[in-house]
């Protein structure tokens, strides 16, 4: 019996024990009529040897192509040690620290990360981890009608440069509770969201605005004026942040004469791998002000009985095992082991490295957008100053191009043209420090080849 | 067993990161090749963040050493009622972590993901055979993310039928926290109802709310009391009949794993956690991974993407294929490699396999449960058998000698064991809530006994030293009070 | 500093895997299908052997809390001279253990080796230049066997010229253990030869042993007195001169990697532990990796294979292509999992950082015996530079209070510390041999030189301490002379 | 500076304290004349990034054939948990356990190995390991001319049906001591070592008689009657055996009359991968009599100060650090982290499970050498009994067979010819339980084809 330790010795005495004949017998207060027969759609068993083999290869299907994919996943390198600390059997069947004496290294692990995190953003308080990014969003939106006392309306601008993902996942799960997002148009000749756009809001009740740095297009928004524009009007402000990106970008915190309210993020980028889709995990940095209306674990430094220093679970009163129906959110279980992997991440590559990881993603996208930019056909979307991202605008359709890519072992980056039609055929690429001179100029002669092949067609 | 265990390692209290930094120290094998990035003058960050400086043999040793002060279920028994710590096979983290799988990118085109979404609809199809529901999407990143699709399923189902004033969600009071949090957060009045003594749903209680407002119920069963609901039957007809739906809380799947099916049960909308009963690990605080599964009339509802497969291999089914969907709730599929875990530990346990789990977990509750009581300890609902978890009361200690729960549990850390989940269910006073699992074997459940035995000993003949523990773990009892009045969230340089 | 740190983690004493084994019992997913195997009977075993019947997450939970039970680089500073307790990179182990390396069976077709054989091709060459020899063999397993081949060499090369009276090993008293013994084992007479007062070799006492029966003379440099020899011209020239030639035993190459080249100064032969200044890890005792280098002398010496490249691709040269080879010294080429490790590792550090390598390791053990000398210890040669390592003698405190070196061992133990090598070399009486390596902080060394201090402190104002130390270990100082009488080697069922 | 945690501050102050003016005076007493120039044959360093990508590259060179090559490596199912504990860093980063408190975790492990060796075999004590089994069966040689005091030849006898690599390598390594091999004949027809031709060896004085079981064809040895014919003639009995067998076949202990006096080999298939040839480890048990000329480490169980029991090397005055030119061997590093995974891999698959895994290797290597002698030009170079290996006669040269093998994904086995021309063209194969029937039938497919490829050349 897989993982299952009984002997027959040990049944028969444990069935003594309680006193009945068998284990059937165990259940005998379920009603006979809803007893469930067997599991025919359940196949048999494989040991350990047969399914690491059947995993092998199906991982050999998905292959390993040179990836090109942005839009809110990226790819960086991991040192090592971040996963092999992280899968210590220690951290990784540890249960939430409910138990804090026996959890100090769980607890001060998070303590540490909230104080990477809030000096990140540049905020004061960080929680210990949500989802992720989208969801992130969508818990900061109700987070701000909490927070904004003054603005009945739970009206949210929206930028439409804001990742579409973010904005369905946020509408989806906020959109429950009555709030209502209002898209704000982007600049079509820079992709950022000009305040100018804003002007029809003016006088308006807005409980918040949100602002993506650097937008879904990876360019790089007026940080500055949007978050004073949202202040002068009476709404919080949500940054929505790259961490990497954070290293060179003025931080939330200090956006504007007052920092933003809430920054939140996907934090995959340090330190978690693509693994299609997760787990990531999404962080939340805020004012102490409104560390109240956070939702999520939080962490504090306390003392125990002798004096001494130790870290426990705080503030429990905001969370659904405390408050229940009147809590900040739901969440109960987060990403723990994903915010542990950036804890030791963030450790290991420290303030220099995080920046030369910035800068490289940086200047390696500048030279894919230069080399892609020399292919016939393509040109970028926009001019303006960018993070590690760039829109490109081709002459084709996108999808049969990326299924040609595909063909030669590259994902070529992800097809915007579904989400702003308006700018179709659209191909959203992105290069990280991972990236070489090579692998550059090979994208680009597969994406002339592709072209040149869609063109023929 | 040894009231005062050695210390495993002596080891000084280990000082934070930010301690150990010092400026201009750095992990250069780490470091990518300098390159300069033109950000804007106005764009650019002022001074550097606050991060640690060390070199990547003191992350290490940092880390490593972090991890060592933690109970977890490779070091320790860990009965933590509701939470199903079981074994956490390490061929389920090894195969999940195959480079191809921690590569792809989740936009990546399909054809560039066949093998792992074949995994994915295989898992959809198993999930939706254990739970005799009709659809599996496996989007949801935790339990009360779960629950929230299925509200959010519910909310969608009437509103899709016109049915607007359907605003109002029972609950029974046992029920855990993320229930009514969860229906608030999906827009929802929140019904409390209570349980009878014998841990069942008040029928009568149910009978008075329930009606025209009624969207559904969530139904946790078996029940955070540890005791399988009996009523389902007359609970399901009076829900049903009054146009509600049922929602099944199946965090405690693995106690009925094989033995009923929530589907057969008539429960329109059921999440679990993968985390517990198919044993993807905690990792200290998730991740999770709350499938939800549903009856045919909420199919239409499911979040996506879910994985569909047509002739020309597997696909993400998105807003174009299920229009009436309650949307997207992650930014991609979930915690994709939480799900890997749980295909994996699905397949390796196989048909015959699921089937024992229910059975062994039912098994070690119900004999720990009977050990407890020749021992002559309370339980909560001393006429029912336990599921896979039982609750024993602590009150008389409390009222006779001031001995709580939690010193209860503080002592226990002493002993080895990490302790039962205490005070929840909050309706049963000084409770504790054991759930042993079925990866432990008979002689780590005797242990347990006797630790619980001895601790009692010493409770009536010297109640400080359980008033004071733990006191061999790295600190002592810890002021939650100060920790929530003198808010230290975050390390600051000293002055 | 805290000399009487809090424990780490409660856990009572571990059993042995014995103890916890319960006939019956199995890891079913671990299990191959049965199938029937035809033994012929008088074949056949009769009683199944006393292995262990544990469950998975037993087996697991044991060895993991062993574990916990273990000073290593990851969890302490580990100053043990002569051991390089360096880091051992992380990044070095996940890429040796790509699943295409481990599953590669060492018969394959070296056309299904190019990449694993390119590497091993590259690790020769850059041996060859941080030693200046003219030919490397990666084969030998660890240092001893480096020294075997070595020796082996040596005797093949007289052998080859008809010189067959040359049956002696000349060996300074200050080597390590290995090098008397191996010399042993290839049939040699070893002569010992004394050190001065300054830690150099008695050039006149080599003066007076050398001579037509010398086979050749083996050194270490540094030695093990942890100084740099200063007479190794005239060492060479005696030697060479007499017909003999020069051994050179590279366990300390970390100390003058990049500043001098054993090839240079004209050694004949040279093992390296590449566990140790290359940083593969040390395992508990192994793996290791003690490939060799030579002059030209010895190249058609070399222990096979060897790896070669030509036109068509890489490949193991092997008793054709050098038929004088001294032959094999293992099962197919030593540790190849250690080899890659040790490649990774060089390719990282790189040409400055090797030189960086030795630099630094020789600034922390001279910082730190900087500091032990304001502290008031005692050098053992106090006239010298350390290298990489450097001699406390503790006779003082020996003498005046009865505390040895030992019981200074002990006690750091205590305060966090592995202990320095104690009671070696043998010549120096009370010796703690301190090596701290290259990638340990200034705070680490200073942290070791407090707990010093204040162990000095207590064996003054309470002996008794350190004799009882260590005090908050699993076990306290154990009894090896009851080990040796009572021999108890193996777990035995209780009668 | 890779891995070299100093500040320039740091630099700085230790500098100041030792009192020199740079790192380059504490190179001081190093003549001048001595010192190295740059190293330029050692490449600029790389980063973790660059050499994972490098790394990756060449392991995708090698790729990841079908196995069937045995011939004294095996490629066997490995559990998940044996190497996620082996490489914790409180097992991979600690030395030697010569300070035994702080080491326990170790020691333990190693009397628990110490105790499965033993029962494996059959035999009183075990050592904590040898470097491999190759080099294990020349210090079983040696050691048996130190226990057999009787015996003043170094006579030994070796069967030509031990592997090759083994009797070479002990000549390579005890020859130097003056060991004297003897090479005894197998039988052509059976490839047993018949007692038979042992009788030319009648009266002399023999040091001791090699038995491997089973030998490097496969084939099962009469081992009771080598043994006692060893005993007989007052020679120590020498086992080489392959320690999955054992779990099916009799133990050395329990071989002829009296058991033999020293068994070894070959650790790897214990839970170590294949790995290009090592690191694995070699084991070494004996009678209790002869437990102070063995060579190794030992490690006993005793007491501590307080009367509890604990864990130490011991018998240390075999060794070379204690009796250096006079110890029992020069080994000093052994193979302890394997030795680690061996033991965790025999307490996962406990005796049922390495039954299992014995029987189905034997029961699929008798199903690869059914479907390979179905095919033409094949046939079985012996009929006798064996366990998990076949020697194959073929009616073409091996190497081309193998190339042809290769081109197809798999590693076709070990040609034979070389070491047995008397048998060539001679194939050695070899599955185990994590050969499927389908694998077995690509096997003889692709042989079918490169035979007959071979055949029309
Ligand atoms: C009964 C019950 N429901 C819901 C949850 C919430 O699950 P999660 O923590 O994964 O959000 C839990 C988990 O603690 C639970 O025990
Ligand atoms: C100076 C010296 N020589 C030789 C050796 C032997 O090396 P190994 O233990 O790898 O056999 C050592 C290792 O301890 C050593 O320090």
């Amino acid at each position: 019996m897989a993982f299952i330790p009984h002997t027959p010795d040990d049944v028969r005495e444990m069935l003594d024990t309680i006193g009945v004949a068998s284990i059937d017998e165990l259940f005998d207060e379920i009603p006979a009529t809803l007893r469930a027969g067997p599991l025919t759609g359940i196949p048999p068993a494989m040991s350990e040897m047969q399914i690491g083999r059947l995993m092998s290869e199906r991982a050999a299907r998905d292959g390993r192509p040179l990836n090109f994919i942005g839009a809110g996943a990226y790819e960086h390198h991991i040192p090592a040690a971040v996963w092999a600390i992280t899968t210590r059997g220690e951290i990784y069947t540890a249960y939430t620290p409910y138990q804090a004496e026996a959890s100090q290294g769980t607890l001060q692990t998070i303590y540490e990360y909230q104080s990477m995190i809030a000096s990140l953003t540049a905020m004061e308080v960080s929680n210990a981890s949500l989802y992720d990014g989208a969801s992130g969003l969508a818990e900061a939106c109700l987070m701000s009608v909490r927070a904004n006392r003054r603005s009945k309306s739970s009206r949210i601008l929206m930028p439409r440069a804001v990742n579409p993902i973010y904005r369905k996942c946020s509408g989806a799960i906020a959109g429950n509770q009555g709030l209502r997002f209002e898209e704000v148009a982007f600049d079509p000749s820079t992709g950022q969201t000009a305040v100018e756009s804003l002007a029809g809001y003016e006088g308006d009740d807005i409980t918040a605005i949100v602002i993506q740095q650097p937008n879904f297009f990876g360019v790089l928004e007026d940080v500055d004026r949007l978050t004073d524009w949202g202040h002068a009007h009476g709404a919080l402000v949500i940054a929505v942040v790259n961490p990497t990106s954070l290293a060179l970008l003025k931080p939330p915190g200090e956006w504007g004469e007052k920092g933003v309210d809430i920054a939140v993020g996907e934090g995959q980028p340090l330190g978690v791998p693509l693994s299609s889709g997760g787990p990531y995990f999404g962080f939340m940095a805020t004012r102490m002000e409104h560390v109240r209306q956070m939702p999520g674990r939080i962490v504090g430094r306390t003392l125990d009985l002798d004096g001494r220093p130790g870290f426990t679970l705080t503030l429990q009163a905001r969370e659904q095992h405390i408050r229940r129906g009147k809590a900040t959110s739901n969440i109960c279980t987060n990403q723990g082991l994903l915010m542990t992997a950036a804890t030791i991440y963030l450790s290991i590559v420290g303030p220099e490295g995080l920046e030369r990881i910035a800068s490289a993603s940086m200047a390696r996208t500048a030279q894919l957008a230069a080399a892609a930019c020399a292919v016939d056909g393509v040109r970028a979307a926009f001019v303006s100053p960018r993070f590690h991202e760039i829109l490109l605008r081709l002459d084709t359709p996108v999808a049969a191009v990326l299924e040609a890519l595909a063909s030669r072992g590259i994902a070529g980056g992800y097809d915007a043209s579904g989400d702003y039609p308006e700018l179709a055929p659209a191909l959203l690429v992105c290069a990280t420090e991972t990236k070489t001179d090579e692998d550059i100029a090979r994208y680009a002669n597969a994406l002339a080849a592709a072209l040149g092949a869609a063109r023929a067609a | 067993m040894n009231p005062t265990p050695a210390s495993a390692i002596a080891a000084p209290r280990e000082p934070t990161i930010f301690d150990l930094s010092r400026s201009g120290r750095r992990a250069e094998a780490q470091m990518p090749q300098a390159m300069a990035a033109d950000v804007p003058p106005a764009l650019r960050r002022r001074r550097r963040p606050l991060l640690p400086e060390v070199s990547e043999l003191q992350a290490v040793r940092h880390y490593t050493r972090l991890s060592q002060l933690n109970f977890s279920i490779d070091t320790h028994f860990y009965p933590l009622g509701s939470c199903t710590m079981k074994y956490n096979p390490r061929g389920c983290n090894q195969y999940a972590m195959l480079p191809e799988f921690l590569g792809r990118h989740p936009l990546a085109p399909v054809v560039q993901g066949q093998g792992y979404l074949q995994c994915m609809y295989e898992l959809q199809e198993m999930l939706k055979e254990v739970t005799g529901m009709q659809g599996v999407s496996l989007t949801p990143m935790a339990g009360a993310q779960g629950e929230f699709a299925g509200v959010a399923m519910i909310r969608a189902y009437h509103h899709a039928r016109g049915d607007l004033d359907r605003t109002e969600i029972i609950v029974p009071e046992a029920a855990h926290g993320t229930n009514p949090a969860t229906a608030t957060m999906c827009g929802m009045k929140v019904i409390e109802i209570p349980c009878n003594a014998d841990g069942d749903c008040d029928i009568e209680s149910l009978r008075k709310v329930v009606g025209p407002r009624t969207a559904g119920i969530m139904l946790t069963n078996p029940s955070t009391l540890g005791v399988f609901e009996r009523h389902i039957a007359e609970l399901r007809a009076l829900v049903h009949d009054a146009g509600g739906l049922l929602y099944y809380d199946g965090a405690n799947l693995n106690a009925i794993l094989g033995k009923v099916r929530p589907g057969d049960m008539g429960f329109d909308v059921i999440h679990m956690n993968l985390h517990k009963t198919f044993s993807t690990p905690h990792g200290g605080g998730g991740p999770g991974a709350g499938a939800v599964g549903v009856g045919a009339r909420l199919l239409p509802f499911l979040p996506i993407p879910v994985v569909g497969c047509d002739a020309k291999g597997y696909r993400y089914l998105d807003e174009r294929d299920l229009p009436q969907s309650i949307g997207r709730l992650s930014g991609f599929m979930g915690n994709s490699g939480v799900l890997l875990r749980a295909y994996i530990y699905m397949r390796m346990v196989g048909r015959e396999g699921m089937q024992r789990i229910g059975e062994y977990a039912t098994l070690n509750a119900n004999y720990l449960l009977a050990r407890f009581r020749h021992e002559g300890f309370e339980p909560a609902y001393p006429t029912r058998r336990a599921t896979h978890e039982f609750i024993l009361t602590m009150k008389h200690s409390a009222r006779d000698l001031g001995v709580t729960a939690m010193d209860f549990a503080k002592r226990l850390l002493d002993f080895g064991y990490h302790a039962p989940t205490t005070y929840f269910p909050l309706l049963v006073p000084e409770c504790l809530l054991i759930e042993p699992t079925e990866t432990e074997a008979k002689e780590a459940l005797d242990g347990f006994v006797a630790a619980m035995v001895a601790i009692r000993k010493e409770s009536v003949e010297d109640a400080a030293l359980l008033k004071g523990a733990p006191h061999t773990l790295p600190v002592r009892r810890l002021d939650d009070v100060r920790a929530a009045k003198h808010l230290d969230l975050t390390w600051k340089p000293a002055a």
